[in-house]
């Protein structure tokens, strides 16, 4: 398993970034969380739909995500707000879509980022394919797919994985194996000893990456992306790492794990560990951890208001967002639901 | 007898038939440990082990073909899948192979399996969490299609599917897991497939609904009546097989239809229902039958769900146009 | 101006879209080197090379989800399906991810992609070789599925669907493929979607089909016309959109209507036409609706399939049948 | 790649069984073709409906279904007649079947084989189910399920893998890789290097086999069953091997293959192979060769005339096949199917 940073934040190898990226990156994973802790609360109030904490996974989506250039796509799902974020995915979008409004699901047009995929195995295919849409129109962009361990139980994994290989589409497979499918543990998902050795499978390049280290999913990532925006395929990334929060809002880890594993991963915090370097460097002081913190909270508040300042649509908008343009039936229905408006 | 929700109701007839049935089992994902999404398999793991009650990965199709090859083996095997949205991966399994297996084999092998699948919205669940695709089961010959409105006849319904000989899909409204609670008796006993449910008599308008959408069709009875407009609601229970003499014995008094699903309309159920009552009572028919449904539209997020769904509103309007057509 | 069969005028679509769109490609199983199974992509692979007419794995969700984020990413695919039985192991992909693009994002990404799928039976063809599922496609939100019976309308439409800027679920009767002769006109043309065609006027009865059953349609029409009954055949020619202001002018001039597919009957498009044509027009109706469909069965092997498929006979019945209603 | 009996039929290790039971399976080898391309020649006829010829799998089929027990589970494709007819399914219903006659999937009670599979894929699954009946019912059957290189391109190809390893099920999964799926070579159908290291991915064991010795799949075989029997889980094996006919019979390969190819498998005939070798040991002479082939075409002309004089049924019996009781609906289409039969 791949590692440059160790638990306690000592370099086991070299660092693939200078300490500017690296406070750059830690910064974003600080905003993360705060984004992550603040929806949760939101959701308890009722404010949010459900909501799937991401919190223990933030160096696995800011590292890998800190890899790709502005064009490359990004095909994520319902717990990978971090990772869409890093690729230009706005906070207050983000929200909005888990306040239940489909807008939340339109980024800008410049943020090539698919709105978070809910069906578990699915999206994966969707990144072949615009991997191969852009080689077919001679873009250098990739695409990088994130989906979690779960999702490699599903055949969509696999036609995707097969067909990326076979076709050499510039993808990259970014699995954060955070142990769980909901209550069942990776253990029991499959026999296999890693998920990266999934890729063998495919004659395809896997790697283990320690998926709480930010410079090695860093490293890892970025070779994968190389490899995809040259031409040379695919690549599966196993990032191993931890949901130390539970499944969804609505979710009791308790049913399914205990206190101990959880304090367990808890010593093994993606932020902390990369904090205690960034201190052994001279590059943290508690000051500046304010400062972040405070930026971050402001940053979080202002996209909460935001989302939550958009006044709802007029019923009609539901017909309009079928087709380019509604069919008859679609508008004769649009007429009986504004008729059934008026008493 | 105690007082259940449809949830708990749900529970105890799983907890019955594995009691009696030695072939029974649960499986599906995070049904076990978790007791499902909606609790419905709670506590079933617990008292009958996990070579029973199974949790498994996230594979649907897996789940549904494995459970086949389970209930050929002689096995009863009950599937749960999460959520209606997610039962297509699976759709393959369930027309190609557990739909068919009788027919390919006359009668040589069957698999006689549920597949419960919670459905319809109401309750702002994220995408993919909110869809009524009865239809497309009901539209799949050699499946029978089960819908429960009430505590009681869940129970007796999912009873009976599960001694059924032939592959049962069993839709579980979603809305309605905490919403109703009834007097369920302990035990075994079973409500018979294919039998619809008068749940109020009427002389004037025939509502014929079912699931989720019998509380509506309720309320908009209770408001209609009182301007004296006696409304006859007819809950189906089970789409396939259909009791459409219920229907029609109906229309025929009341003279006007209203048809009710929460499903889109284009090619929903509710036109197998105008189709067949005005093939068999065109005439008694005083007003075109009118359908109130879904929209043709993907099922809204939580925002604007109120949007989508029919509510007693809308069908208290289709009632009374009707009766001025 | 050449006289071609459906393959052919569909196989002349192919290349005159691979010609003019550099964002267009043709994917599926054994498309490129042998031209598919029914040699509609025949030759393309040569002409327009593996990268434009690609060879894939036996992957139905996988060419379905990659076509999908080809289109996303802005090339327009053209998916073969090498059979409608084979279709479903895509369902999810179709109903979950390319139906819904547009509406989960707000027209943001859309999915301009066409899937080609042979459908229909009467080539004695085995298992899952004779399906007709568009019931299912044009009750999922956010699709257009159109099917086209003859060649100049299959080039057209096929034209069309390719311009379209929403997925469409392309239907091909497989019957048709060769039965079919037409003048064909070179180059490009379309067919507008959502607009019927009266294949057959009449002022007796109105006769409602599309696909493989307008041959059947058109044999049942010069039948009854030796008895002096005129039949109006209308070929729906796509089910989404639905050109029902045709159906009902028709029937209200005819009174009487009968529907026919080769799709079992329960739920299957013919009900949603019923449903239709008496909302629109019930007081014009001097007879029930009847549907001349396929059974709520298995399509059967060659050996019987003749007992399942509605052909001529049956179609005359039931218009007799209706005016003596 | 594991072989016992060379090409030139010389042994390259210890044989897996005696000459009696090498002589039955020669025998049934030659049965076998001879059924097969019987079945080419009633289809050319338009006695039969699509064909899809097996000529080159014998050894592959027979091999393998001679290592189970007769209570054993086989679930296989449309091209697996010889392993069916070597579990019990009889030669006449397979015959009936391919007329196009449901009652050709209906072999007798004591016989443990599933009709043939048409999809491609989904079968696998079904096989799973199966062995985990079988152990649930305490039976120590297990289940061989037959599908072919193309196949393992299918998303239920993968979960039936992966949920057979995650639960240990008595399953084999006998993988004819007969070099295309009807056009696609298997080079282009995935880049690993095998399909037996496809297993590695579920942490289960795979084995590549030279198809066209009927030694080696009938000596992996048992070991794979002897696996599933004793509850050690399932195994991938990767039969190798070729078809030398056309996909089916409306299939032209010289569309997508060259000559040079079949002839060079020409060579490696799975039948003569063994014949070489029974020669060598003095187990076969040319007597024996036409008693086999007028033995085996009198056994195959037999079951012809009893598909072909099984008189038709009346139209009624569609409806009486979908559930143990027709519903209401069914019979209505009944009596409407059975009036309009009558003028
Ligand atoms: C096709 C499908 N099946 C089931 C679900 C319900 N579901 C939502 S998340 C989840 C577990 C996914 O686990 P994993 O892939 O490890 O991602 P994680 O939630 O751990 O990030 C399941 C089963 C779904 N969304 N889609
Ligand atoms: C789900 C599905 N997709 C496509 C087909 C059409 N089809 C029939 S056989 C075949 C190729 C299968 O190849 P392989 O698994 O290698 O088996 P083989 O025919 O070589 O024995 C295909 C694509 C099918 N029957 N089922
Ligand atoms: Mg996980
Ligand atoms: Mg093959």
């Amino acid at each position: 398993m791949l590692q440059i940073l160790d638990p306690s934040g000592e370099l086991v190898a070299d660092p693939p970034f200078d300490h500017t990226l690296g406070r750059r990156l830690y910064r974003a994973m600080v905003v993360a969380r705060i984004y992550d802790r603040k929806c949760t609360s939101l959701q308890k109030q009722g404010r949010l739909a459900t909501y799937a904490p991401f919190e223990g996974q933030e160096a696995a989506q800011v590292g890998s995500a800190a890899a790709l250039l502005p064009e490359d796509w990004v095909v994520a799902t319902y717990r990978d707000a971090a990772a869409m974020w890093m690729q230009g995915y706005p906070w207050e979008l983000l929200i909005l879509g888990r306040t239940g409004d489909e807008r939340g699901g339109s980024p800008p047009d410049h943020v090539p980022v698919l709105p978070p995929s809910v069906t578990v195995g699915a999206h994966m295919l969707h990144a072949v394919g615009l991997a191969w849409a852009a080689r077919a129109n001679g873009e250098p962009r990739v695409a990088m797919t994130y989906f979690g361990d779960g999702a490699t139980s599903e055949g969509d994994f696999h036609e995707a994985m097969n067909l990326a290989a076979v076709y050499r589409t510039g993808t990259v497979f970014l699995c954060q194996n955070n142990q769980y499918a909901i209550s069942l543990s990776r253990e029991e998902q499959t026999r296999s000893e890693t998920i990266a050795q999934k890729a063998d499978a495919y004659g395809m390049p896997g790697v283990q990456v320690d998926g709480n280290d930010l410079m090695a999913v860093y490293a890892a990532s970025t070779e994968a992306v190389n490899r995809a925006r040259t031409g040379d395929g695919p690549t599966l990334i196993e990032a191993v790492t931890y949901r130390l929060g539970p499944h969804t809002t609505s979710d009791d880890p308790d049913r399914y794990r205990d206190e101990a594993e959880t304090a367990h991963w808890r010593l093994r915090d993606p932020i902390e560990r990369m904090r205690r370097y960034l201190e052994r460097v001279d590059e943290w002081d508690a000051g500046w951890q304010q400062q972040l913190e405070e930026e971050g909270t402001q940053e979080i508040e202002r996209a909460v208001e935001l989302a939550e300042s958009l006044p709802p649509r007029p019923a009609a908008y539901l017909f309009d967002t079928m087709f380019e343009q509604p069919t008859p039936q679609l508008l004769a229905q649009r007429q009986e639901l504004l008729e059934a408006a008026q008493p | 007898m105690t007082v259940l929700n449809l949830a708990q109701a749900l529970n105890q007839a799983l907890d019955t038939a594995l009691d009696r049935d030695k072939r029974v089992l649960v499986i599906g994902e995070d049904v076990g440990r978790t007791g499902g999404v909606f609790r419905v398999t709670d506590g079933l793991r617990a008292r009958h082990d996990g070579e029973r009650v199974v949790d498994t990965p996230v594979a649907e199709s897996g789940i549904v073909g494995t459970a086949f090859g389970m209930a050929v083996g002689g096995l009863r095997p009950v599937v749960e899948i999460q959520f209606m949205g997610f039962s297509y991966p699976a759709f393959d399994q369930v027309i190609s192979h557990v739909a068919r297996i009788r027919n390919r084999s006359q009668h040589r092998f069957t698999a006689p399996m549920v597949i419960r699948i919670p459905y319809g919205g109401g309750i702002g669940a994220a995408e993919h969490h909110s869809e009524s695709a009865e239809a497309i089961y009901a539209h799949t010959p050699g499946l029978k299609v089960v819908v429960p409105s009430g505590p009681y006849d869940a129970k007796g319904l999912l009873l009976a599917a599960i001694e059924d000989p032939d592959p049962v899909v069993f839709l579980e409204p979603i809305r309605l897991y905490r919403a109703v609670k009834e007097e369920v008796p302990e035990g075994f006993y079973t409500v018979p497939l294919g039998e619809a449910r008068v749940i109020r008599p009427g002389a004037d308008v025939t509502l014929v609904t079912y699931g989720a959408m019998t509380k509506e069709a309720r309320q908009a009875a209770e408001i209609l009546a009182r301007d004296q407009i006696e409304v006859e609601v007819i809950d189906l229970r089970s789409l396939v097989p259909l009791d459409i003499d219920t229907v029609v014995g109906s229309v025929e008094r009341t003279g006007r239809a209203v048809v009710v699903h929460e499903a889109p309309r284009t090619a929903g159920f509710g036109a197998e229902l105008v189709a067949q009552i005005q093939e068999r009572c065109l005439f008694s028919l005083e007003a075109p039958i009118r359908r109130v449904t879904g929209w043709d539209t993907v099922f809204p997020l939580k925002r604007t769900e109120h949007h989508y769904l029919p509510g007693a509103d809308r069908i208290v309007a289709a009632v009374r146009a009707t009766r001025e057509d």
